[in-house]
């Protein structure tokens, strides 16, 4: 049952090139049920590469898979609840925050609507505000990643 | 018809939801917590929704989540599935104001049901045979000898604030009545606040038997029968079959006529079950059941009628296209309920699911949402599969079973297919002579 | 009944009668190549037998070897399946000789029908309509002209020592019949060494049809109505529906009934098909199938009879237990051919099954020796699975076969899947519009 | 179900080289289900082969396992058929061959009797019978271990 692997070299040696550019510790690609992953930490990530997964012929809307990488980023503020995100007081109105601005803790940082009921999101540390993830108007699922604040 | 059907629900009952929708042209939402974003009714959804953490309370439980997700993804309907916000008259009142539909009864339906006093006053005014007793308090040992003859021996004395069973004393005879009746009012004023208590005739080896119905906003009502439930442990249902085995044909027809014709009395709309206990020839009612029942395919095996379709049209407002006499019951079905447990301490076994393998041929349906590599997780209930099989007579059902439940491969969790083995090999369940105490006996002998 | 079952045969089917034989209590013996030591079919068999190498020739078409194992295991009975030795003469006589029951017609039957002059003869006279011809050679285009005349063109000219299309001549009118007898009859001299020709009518769009009959030892014969097998690329059947959405039930009652009354006027036993052209509301004799068939659940999902334990019954010598009245219709069925092949060009390709998922749920079956991990060897035929889906109507069937083919995974190979996606929403099968040569002009088209 | 893991060292030593020319500290790489991570932090090497097999309830009538280890032996002489195996020319007459015996190739040292024929197995080669595997009388399988001449 043993079967011949044929490792891309070059697609390796491509991937330490990016860790180094990047300055990333770890890079991780999967394609069909190929995957492969390169690391400078040598931290211990357990990482499965069975295709455990059925494939649906139609997949789940999900989001993108950058969103993904946001939503480990470690100061992603995701949504509490599912609804519909407003980044601004009321339509028309400037945004609450936008890229750039620095943030208090505790500053309201865009509004969610759920059950007509309008929810406010605070920045639950201070900083800057470095992406904005959603636009105005847009539903959001509960965990999806909204801003970034480092 | 419907463009857009939220399932309010996870696990089989999801995707057996979604399965019909897609099989009637529907669009599908899928809500789920962050613990089931693998769960194969997300995968297979049109659209999914993340409403909420692990936690039920904050997630399928969540109305307001499930409303929002509702409302940004344009459903027409939602379908409650069972457990959860599905006898739940708040979630269907707002569902209902919230200009969605309720995929099942109105609320005021659910909320009578839920009522288990109410319920039993209604159906009984309906027609539908109780278990007799003093119809409200007794406090002295007079009336209660005199409920207790008219009734016959053993008699049960429960708290009227009571429930779950604590507070509950037998009686065989005159002279154990007294003191059960003294006994059981001052336990029921010291646990409960309340001493008033209740008599009901006792019944010892009672089946579970429970009567499916259908009923359009039309007032159309038919009966698909019954099924027996009676194998039980802590009374979460095990083995199901229908027919059950213990009723003929005369007496199927005779209790599901008076089913019918009480929901029809009620005003009943949906799918619903009848629940009774079974005794000597007599039918005591338990509860309605305003809901689809975990058990609901094997009264599709032996009806051919699509249960979850038939929610569907009917909360769409379509009539029944048929009536009793064309209902036809053909042949026998049973469904064991596969949960990740251990099959002797029933200790829930939560983890990754190795290979996967469904036996398949013909008499053989499935329905789970389980996978090679899925991760059964630890926060919601243990079921994880059931196994449907369908046969021409019981005999050829249960050897049907029996191959089945051997072709049945689920790697890496314990399960009770085991369990289930036993159970189909067992000369009490062949000859279908069991009661709902007999699966707790059965365990015991076991050990 | 047979206390002991040997399979002569590999794949689905040897794990269909397999499941059979174990839901009647019977135990099995499942034959296998080297190439099979890992196959479903062997790995859930009661007891396994290595026959042989990978070649065919040299097991599953070993009769030695097949009747030895039979010795060894000290099996009853030998049920053949379809393919490999199911129709050879000698082999079911071997097997009588060798004082086991050949599960399946007599040995006369098989070649009686293996013959397909002889056959068309034999039915012709048990009242089966036949393409009208000339019934013997013509060697003069007077002649020829007459028999054209009587059976209207377009006619097809064949050579009587010729086979598998080849030597065939069209003609339209006179003018291209006296061109093409001439050709046609020089042709076959030089190619079959006999320059005999005969002339038969030519179908220009016939749908293929077949009835499924089942016949006792004891003069008992139903017919289970008709399967529609037109969907077919190089004479190979792709999907598979009953009923046909060409019949109706006056239709179905009337060719069911003449080929029930033939069967019986033959004397046959056991399960068999014959199979016709039809064309303008008139059928026409292909041939007849001594055996089981590959497309048999679909027969099976809408009469609810087991056709493989009903001809382990018969082989045993038991009555049929019903008449043609009793034999209900209901819904409809579809199958579909599931192959390891590019679904384009349609090369094989073998290899390993990475993860497997069979679709579940109400009105689905799979038929099936896949699992993950396992190797489809290159050495057989490719096809690897059977999806069947059974609806109350045959909009609700394509509805299901839809959602069951979005729901299957099979990782690792390429498959027919993707083909049967697309077939599943063509408009002409939606509508049932389509004849024997519809695929290939749909795959033409597809390119 | 124990099964036979082949790693390929190969490949193995061609991802250690990759480590050191791209100051990798850990590959992994998967295919189908076949995994290889290396690392130089550690010293794990990991290589999962996914459980192939679904565990019928009644196993197959299998040769035990000593069989398929004289299966593989390089003088294993094997049944070409399916029958009935005889270790001498006729009840009660002594066997063909013992262990222990000189043979030369092509000397009969068992009957197979299929289909009421007895057929001759031969010796492939000369040699000495050093395991006689089948009891005279037993049934045997095509490919079945029947006697190692060494």
């Amino acid at each position: 049952m043993s079967k011949k692997i044929d490792v891309d070299d070059k697609l390796i040696k491509k991937l330490a090139k990016l860790l180094d550019e990047t300055g990333l510790a770890e890079i991780e690609y999967g394609e069909g049920d190929v995957s492969i992953r390169v690391s400078k930490g040598g931290t211990m990530i357990s990482h499965s590469t069975a295709p455990a997964a059925p494939q649906p012929v139609a997949p789940p809307a999900e989001s993108a898979p950058a969103a993904t990488s946001h939503a480990e980023h470690p100061g992603v503020v995701t949504s509490p609840m599912v609804g519909v995100v407003y980044t601004s007081p009321e339509p028309g109105a400037g945004a609450f925050v936008s890229v750039g601005d620095s943030v208090t803790a505790g500053q309201v940082v865009m509004l969610i609507e759920a059950m007509k009921v309008f929810n406010q999101i605070k920045a639950p540390k201070s900083g800057k505000v470095t992406k904005i993830l959603v636009e105005s108007g847009s539903p959001v699922e509960f965990g999806e990643p909204l801003l970034i604040v480092e | 018809m419907f463009d857009k059907v939220l399932i309010a629900n996870r696990g089989e009952i999801a995707l057996r939801i979604q399965r019909a929708c897609r099989e009637m042209g529907i669009r599908t939402v899928a809500v789920h917590s962050t613990a089931d974003e693998d769960a194969m009714h997300v995968r297979l959804a049109d659209e999914a929704v993340c409403i909420g953490p692990p936690n039920a309370k904050e997630s399928y439980l969540n109305i307001s989540a499930i409303l929002s997700a509702a409302t940004i993804s344009n459903a027409d309907a939602i379908h409650p599935g069972y457990g959860f916000l599905s006898e739940n008259a708040n979630f269907a009142q707002m569902v209902e104001e919230h200009d969605f539909v309720f995929i099942g009864p109105t609320a005021e339906h659910i909320r009578l049901m839920g009522d288990k006093i109410a319920a039993k006053d209604a159906v009984k005014k309906a027609g539908i045979p109780v278990v007799p007793g003093s119809d409200g308090g007794v406090d002295n040992i007079a009336d209660a000898k005199s409920i207790a003859k008219e009734i016959g021996y053993p008699v049960i004395i429960k708290a009227t604030a009571g429930g779950g069973g604590r507070g509950m004393k037998l009686a065989n005879n005159d002279s154990e009545l007294e003191i059960a009746l003294t006994t059981a009012r001052s336990e029921a004023g010291s646990v409960f606040g309340n001493p008033e208590v209740y008599i009901e005739k006792f019944l010892t080896r009672p089946r579970h038997i429970e009567i499916q119905v259908l009923a359009d906003n039309h007032g159309n009502v038919v009966h698909l029968g019954e099924r027996d439930c009676s194998l039980q442990r802590r009374h979460q249902k095990v083995l199901e079959e229908a027919p059950s085995p213990a009723l003929n044909r005369a007496q199927r027809d005779e209790i599901g006529s008076i089913a019918a014709e009480a929901v029809k009395k009620i005003g009943y709309r949906s799918a619903g079950t009848i629940e009774f206990l079974y005794e000597d020839g007599e039918f005591y009612f338990i509860e309605m059941n305003t809901r689809l029942q975990v058990e609901h395919p094997i009264t599709e095996m032996i009806t051919g009628i699509d249960l979850v379709r038939e929610m569907v049209r009917i909360a769409n407002g379509a009539p029944l296209g048929y009536t009793q006499k064309d209902v036809k019951f053909s042949g026998h079905a049973i469904e064991c309920r596969i949960n990740a447990e251990d099959p002797e301490t029933f200790m829930p076994c939560p983890g990754k699911v190795g290979i996967y393998h469904a036996p398949g041929g013909l008499g053989v349906r499935v329905d789970s949402g389980l996978y090679s590599g899925y991760k059964v997780p630890p926060h919601y209930d243990s079921m994880i599969a059931k196994l449907i099989v369908h046969g021409t007579n019981r005999n050829e059902c249960l050897m049907r079973l029996r191959r089945a439940l051997s072709e049945y491969v689920i790697d890496g969790l314990k399960t009770t297919i085991p369990l289930h083995q036993r159970l189909a090999v067992d000369p009490d369940i062949i000859n279908g002579d069991y009661d709902i105490h007999w699966l707790e006996k059965f365990m015991e002998r076991g050990k």
